[in-house]
């Protein structure tokens, strides 16, 4: 309806400056929610479904009689409950969210829409074969690109993240050496590698052994070299590095892993960095994984689903596991187990994978082609070398040079400033930010992990880079408070995360359970 | 390049503060060996109107479930997902954001989480529950897993009635493991079974129900047994809706749940991405591998969540972690939140009735054709018969007269040799008229 | 990336308890935003086209020129704009919207997605009717419903909102009227109409003559009878009327203004609140328009797109103008023109009216269904009593008795204490409302007018309540700057509507015109 | 009811509140005589399953653009929507907010409003537009209620070349405003005409470009003349792509500017709901009709907008308002302004190149056909021509052959006599193997 503000004052007159804190707690458009136990009705209900017309009388003592204990919503009040919660989450698409290694581009509409094309989003697994030839020539056209992309020539698509990949790498490479009858126990791994690949290698069963870094930030061959013996399994790598730096001994690396008779897993979290420029293949790799989320903008949801098949070598190709798509005169097959005597080392999980995920990751290699995803390499080095420039005045870069598509920083320059990395991100919360990755790779102290990605705007960039230094320059004028205190503009303040271990509530309980009407 | 924000003008410029003299000097590190000359041979990019040709080319020659009569099951079910779950995980808030590790900016998936696992504790009957597994075959794999880290014993026995892709999965991992596997042969009844081969050496007992074959059955006796000999039950659930209707694994006895969660919110997606739920005891908490969202206070004492007992995983321990599973499945655990928020106890009690009133209608049809023996005495919406002929071959068959018929056991195992064995399930998307159509195009292929 | 706390401190340290302004003007999650014209670039593009392979050439002088001043941006860039855009706006989604008289309602996604079929949204309204028997048959069925619910004989879908509704009804009144050489001067509408009944009378070419109101707030009949005369086209009332109370006398009403020989026209604005439970006709109405987008939940979309059928009485529905469809033996037909010699007044627009809003419109019919149409009516006036219950306490209302969906307040309670209307009005958006309606209907002194629907739960409606009631304590207690300074927390403080009419600023101009390149 | 949140309790508690003894007492303002004792005659409420399922039912009896050539135009334009424009316009606080008459809570819709002015002016080449109308047709008849209290002259002369319906529609306001209709016959070259007509009784003339055979023209002798007689000139454009390749209305010497909007982000939707786009002088801005989106300040001093000039509209003018309009077409507007954004000065001129080039394929082709004349002589992407057959009947032919051959003039006017015509419209989405189905269908047709 209308407002009717003819001769009326709509200029606020008193000007107050600080702004009085409100009567009910609101926050103007910002909504305090509470959880659905707490609002929720055990009799309500969000959906209308017919009354059964045949009971469960045959089931008889399996039937559940107790309360569940599930709070339910009509309609209206679901949507409002969740989409108020969302309004509390920092998003890619609200601005720039620089989490180094975590590759968080923009995830194109396109492919969610084609994802959810009845062809592809409600066919069964196990529907038959002929009936779903559009699906496997799906996987098949992606693990073309997967290939071609990293010269590499073979693909099991089922891993479902990079973690699962490298369990599937490891799992082949364990595999190849037992096929030898050879039992090796350990693998090498950087200090600077992700949590995943120690957790991954030791999954599998090896011992872990860390290589010593160069003070370039790169593997050291010497200790490389010194360790590499004919227990060695693997040696994992991460290329570009966590750093955000190129393995330039790779070629050597792979040569003298090789020699030992070990295979080198690269991780390829950050093949962003290298995309359509350089292909793992020519640098030796035995297998590699790519995070369809990272790379390949399928949107990281707030932690999945993602997607990390593996390309391997000729030398590992025979353990994929099943299934795999084939291409016959009859059309496509999707062979769901390994045929007799086959070297597979079996299966990783029901089913054949990502599904939902491949759609998107081909809309978008597609979109951009073979000239466009070079462009993509080139564009997130160029962003992250950008804000290596701009910030490396003030900030410490522990290591020297051009980065690949992030940039590294330590705590060192704000030494005596109070100011712990920690502080340092909170604040930029408050100037609109994500904070960037922290504390992580472990070699670095106070590591801060810039990577903006391609698909950031030189605008945003700069943007991002003013409040840093903004910041940078209050933390060495002693503005202390802004910073422990931070964040002040969130929908929450800082957090008690050392209270929530102490004593872990998990799960929602009730004061007295509830009363539910089992009908 | 409709995603790519740089321009000439802006490469030129930031190169310049970069000090580089042109793109190719950032990337010097790369052995000349290794750098590629030319482009990757590809096509080159598209615009939104050919991609969406092509793939929607493809997906045109998919036979979508909404298509005709459908009955598959076998561990992915074809279930009704409100309009309202798919237009609110794809806001970008939720749908573009990372794992919440900046909780002051994260509340939204944070509290989400929180309701998650609440919700799966309560739908399971156990103590507590974490923030999300790939799937239900993994989540079966990792509780395994966990059994051996809990009891240190080298053996996991897996029940005739588990899906059989979720042992095999299991397997995988158990051989590098060193945990020894006790598979049992496929069974109707499989249950029944694993009692027996419970010893000394028993890390757990791997159950399922309703099991592969569709039969329900009460698992506390197995409990019993297990807990008597120092393991553990596991209980395997694959088709979540099951518990809005049978009693939950906690009131069973189960040490660990893990089920998949995709019948709640998820499309089937040709399998994937899917939800792996995963509960357990409390006291196994800090055995349990993935994520856990916990409540806590903000700065001004303000109720909040965060991630928590972080010790146990790959990014604080490393090599020492519970597992190595980094990413979940958290935007499919969003969708089975909010689908669950909207049917509540009474939608999922409604729901989980209305789909065991439809497979009782399927099953009745079926018995009533010649040759066709119903093999599951006690079911939810899956029941598993006997045909005259190879499964297979009658799917295919009813294929071509346009109804999805089910999944032969022969897809899931070849080598159980129950070639004339097929799976169907039905659910509150499956009308009176489906069942017909099959009955009748069944009769028509078998007379 | 993962966040590594251990033994960090998570806990802000200093309490701060005034936030610091930020140093970059952040707020946290809430983006400050330019304008495109600010932000965009005019080589820019975020669609890829592929060259044309025929050039303009043959075009000659025809051919545009000079720069158009349009401003492009990448996908990512786009999305991330309007996100933010869409963060500074309430939405029904958001919390309550007790616009009087607007009916905020819920919105369902259902309605959203079967709009969007290829079969509705991709199909052209003039392609071969054979080929759109499903759409035709779609409107056939919209319509049955609006003529059971109404109880009329006819009904014209192709109004495009409730004042097009309008049109179109006083249209074939004046049809009628003219058909019978009877040439109406007048039409008599009352001082609390909605501002476009009086400016569709004028449209039509009638005088408006103002009919007295009781102090009951009703017609008054007896200054009504006055009026009545011979050069009276038609009486516009609005039932329940924009009091929010039901017109008791509306057949009495009805009866004289046909013995006046004139049509009475019913603003369907309101029908919200007896939708299934009262039938228009038999209040004796002849013409009335229903607001898809207020009681049959289409959205409105920050200001449309909505629409109006009109139902029409056997008197008047001759005159109703093209398209229509009609059911024969080879299906569905539809009448783009009047068949010579019809007395149809024309066509109103291009096409066949809202087709996307009639599917979203009959999608929620049929979720309701008769049964629980009635339902929707039944609560909405529960929850519009429930309100003026709890709020009658404090706040005074013009009028005694149950209302029907909205409550009616006047500013008589807020004398003394320097609070406006208005300024309650903002401060209401920091206690997290959007406000009532605001003066309006005009017969009531700084009205507002509260309008919850029924789509709204006890929970939300008890915590407006309870602000309302808390800020109108404050009121009372003198805080006054809480009110004059209000808005606070909102993305804005108050804007200056006064600057914005002095010196219209309607669009973007470049400091100095834009060079672009023209290609 | 899922849309209801009212539980049986609440309503209990709240009437007890109220102190009503039961629902009917609220109703008890309703005569008896009007109060139904029963629920209409309807059917009863259904879930989303039953619902979706009839619903599209009906959407799959109706043959969608993408499934095969098609041709249609006539002031409606098949064009590729980008998927993220509607997923923008689909966001809750976008698609579930009110006009935006409190500022401070709804700068998101009032600055895409400001922005959508903004290249609404620019596109036509004006100085202001206002913030959308229904449609174009509706744009058009306001247009000429528009000229006519600015000249308060009784007359306005319409050119052959004007759509048809839009002719309608201007006729039916014009009528009951006083304002007499000088229509021409409808004629290919229908702007050529117009000139001869004007005089001083003249209001306004209303011209397309390019007009409803296709026809695009340069209409500067005709301002020239309208003014020279003072009367105002309104140009109509139904397709607004085509302002990226030809020159503006503004150009030409417009006074005021009609368009329909709906090529740019909007679906066909079968005719609606649409954007009209409406723009003028800003001498002229005080008598538009429609809401107008300004920017100001707020109490801090930061940039914010506000609706202006309301002093216009019926909310406060009542009958003294220079139009009804009420609700108008944000979303559509938004859908317009974010497609425009993506699109872009370049994109907009590519795009409109891309139309023209499949045009003049199309021309070509069927100029190449037997028994065809093309019509029309300079066009954009729409082409009027003379078949041998009527075209209604050559219509339906192909569409039983799965082409959508476009609008047969009869269709729009069949008291124009000109059933031997049909229109036809290329665009990017049109296809040279569309071109060479129809080409080869339509030579079959009338060989
Ligand atoms: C370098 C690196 N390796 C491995 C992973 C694990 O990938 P995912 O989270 O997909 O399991 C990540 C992602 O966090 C990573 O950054
Ligand atoms: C009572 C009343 N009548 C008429 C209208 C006009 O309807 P619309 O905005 O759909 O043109 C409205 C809506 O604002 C209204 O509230």
């Amino acid at each position: 309806m209308s407002l009717q503000t003819i001769g009326r004052p709509t200029r606020a007159e008193a000007i107050v400056e600080t702004a009085p804190p409100t009567l009910t707690g609101g926050r103007g458009l910002l909504q305090h929610e509470p959880l659905i136990f707490e609002l929720g009705g055990w009799e309500k209900t969000g959906v209308d479904l017919a009354e059964p017309d045949l009971d469960a009388s045959d089931l008889g003592d399996l039937v559940r009689a107790a309360p569940i204990g599930l709070p339910g919503l009509s309609e209206p009040e679901t949507l409002r409950h969740y989409v108020r919660l969302s309004q509390q989450n920092h998003a890619i698409d609200l601005a720039l969210y620089p989490l180094g290694s975590c590759t968080m581009k923009h995830n194109p509409r396109l492919n969610e829409k084609l994802a959810r094309l009845p062809g592809f989003a409600d066919i069964h697994p196990l529907q038959p074969q002929s009936t779903v030839q559009g699906a496997l020539a799906m996987m098949d056209m992606l693990a073309h690109w997967l290939k071609t992309l990293t010269g590499m020539p073979a693909v099991a698509l089922s891993p479902k993240a990079g973690a699962h990949g490298e369990l599937c790498g490891l799992l082949a490479i364990r595999a190849a050496h037992e096929a030898r009858g050879d039992a090796r126990k350990r693998v090498l791994v950087p200090t600077s590698a992700h949590g995943t690949n120690p957790a991954t290698a030791a999954f599998v069963g090896y011992a872990v052994e860390e290589i010593a870094q160069t003070a370039a930030g790169r593997v050291d061959l010497a200790d490389l070299e010194a360790r590499l013996g004919p227990d060695v399994a693997a040696v994992m790598l991460t290329n570009p590095n966590t750093c955000g730096l190129f393995e330039r001994d790779m070629i050597e690396i792979a040569a003298r892993t090789h020699a030992a008779g070990a295979y080198l897993y690269c991780d390829g979290a950050n093949f962003n960095a290298i995309v359509g420029k350089v292909r793992p293949a020519d640098l030796g790799v035995d297998a590699m994984h790519i995070n369809l989320h990272k790379t390949f903008s399928t949107p990281h949801g707030g932690g999945g689903p993602g997607a990390g098949p593996v390309v391997l070598s000729e030398a590992l190709a025979p353990y994929a596991p099943a299934p795999w798509v084939s291409h016959g005169l009859d059309g496509f097959t999707l062979a769901d187990h390994a045929p007799e005597g086959s070297a597979s080392f079996g299966r990783l999980s029901a089913f054949h994978g990502q599904m939902g995920m491949y759609v998107r990751a081909l809309a978008y290699m597609m979109s951009h082609g073979a000239d466009g995803l070079a462009q993509v390499a080139e564009d997130a080095v160029l962003n992250a070398n950008y804000v290596k420039a701009r910030l490396g005045g003030v900030m410490t870069a522990p290591f020297g040079g051009y980065c690949m598509h992030e940039a590294l920083f330590d705590d060192q320059w704000l030494d005596g400033t109070g100011v712990a990395t920690l502080d340092f991100a909170k604040a930029l919360i408050d100037e609109g930010f994500h904070p960037m990755t922290m504390y992580f790779p472990l070699v670095v102290h106070g590591a801060m992990l810039i990577e903006p990605t391609e698909t950031e705007p030189k605008a945003e960039i700069d943007r991002f880079c003013d409040a840093v230094l903004a910041l940078a320059a209050a933390a060495k004028a002693g503005d202390v408070d802004r910073f422990k205190g931070a964040p002040f503009h969130a929908p929450l303040r800082r957090l008690d995360e050392t209270q929530a271990a102490r004593k872990p509530k998990l799960r929602w309980r009730p004061e007295e359970p509830p009363t539910v009407a089992a009908e | 390049m409709r995603y790519l924000p740089l321009t000439p003008d802006d490469r030129f410029a930031m190169l310049a503060v970069v000090g580089a003299p042109d793109i190719g000097a950032l990337f010097t590190d790369v052995p000349d060996a290794a750098r590629l000359s030319a482009p990757v041979d590809l096509p080159m990019h598209m615009g939104e109107i050919e991609v969406e040709r092509a793939l929607a080319g493809l997906a045109a020659k998919n036979r979508s479930g909404a298509q005709g009569p459908f009955f598959c099951g076998a561990g992915a079910y074809r279930h009704h997902v409100p309009s309202s779950v798919d237009h609110l995980i794809q806001r970008s808030e939720f749908l573009t954001s990372y794992t919440p590790y900046q909780p002051e900016i994260a509340q939204g998936t944070l509290q989400a989480l929180f309701e998650f696992q609440s919700q799966v504790a309560a739908l399971t009957g156990m103590e507590v529950a974490n923030a999300s597994m790939y799937d239900g075959s993994t989540a079966a794999a990792e509780a395994v897993m966990m059994a051996h880290r809990v009891t240190r014993r080298p053996k996991a026995v897996l029940s005739g009635g588990l899906h059989p892709q979720y042992a095999d999965s299991i397997a995988t991992l158990a051989h590098v493991a060193g945990v020894g596997v006790a598979r049992q042969a496929a069974a109707v009844d499989g249950e029944a079974e694993v009692v027996a081969a419970i010893d000394a050496e028993t890390a757990c007992v791997v159950v399922q129900t309703p099991n592969v074959f569709g039969t329900a059955s009460d698992l506390t006796r197995i409990a019993e047994a297990a807990h008597a000999a120092g393991a553990l039950m596991i209980v395997v659930v694959t088709e979540a809706v099951s518990l809005g209707l049978l009693k939950s694994p906690g009131e069973m006895g189960a040490d660990i749940v893990a089920a998949e969660g995709q019948s709640i919110g998820n499309a089937l997606n040709f399998g994937g991405p899917y939800v792996g739920l995963f509960a357990t005891r409390e006291r196994f908490i800090r055995q349990a591998p993935g994520r856990l969202c916990g409540e806590t206070v903000d700065a001004d004492g303000k109720r909040g969540f965060v991630l928590t007992l972080s010790t146990r995983e790959q990014h604080i321990r490393r090599d020492k972690a519970t597992s190595n599973i980094c990413t979940n499945s958290g935007l499919c655990a969003l969708a089975f939140t909010i689908h669950m928020t909207l049917l509540g106890e009474t939608g999922l009690r409604r729901l989980a009735a209305v789909n065991h009133a439809q497979a009782r209608k399927l099953a009745a049809a079926l018995a009533a054709i010649e040759g066709v023996e119903v093999l599951t005495p006690r079911f939810f919406n899956e029941i598993a018969v006997r045909l005259p002929q190879p499964a297979a071959w009658v799917v295919e068959r009813l294929a071509g007269a346009g109804v999805i018929a089910g999944v032969p056991f022969s897809r899931l195992s070849p080598e159980a040799h129950l070639d004339d064995v097929l799976l169907l399930a039905a659910t509150e998307l499956t009308t009176d008229a489906d069942i017909a159509a099959l009955a009748k195009e069944l009769s028509g292929v078998l007379a």
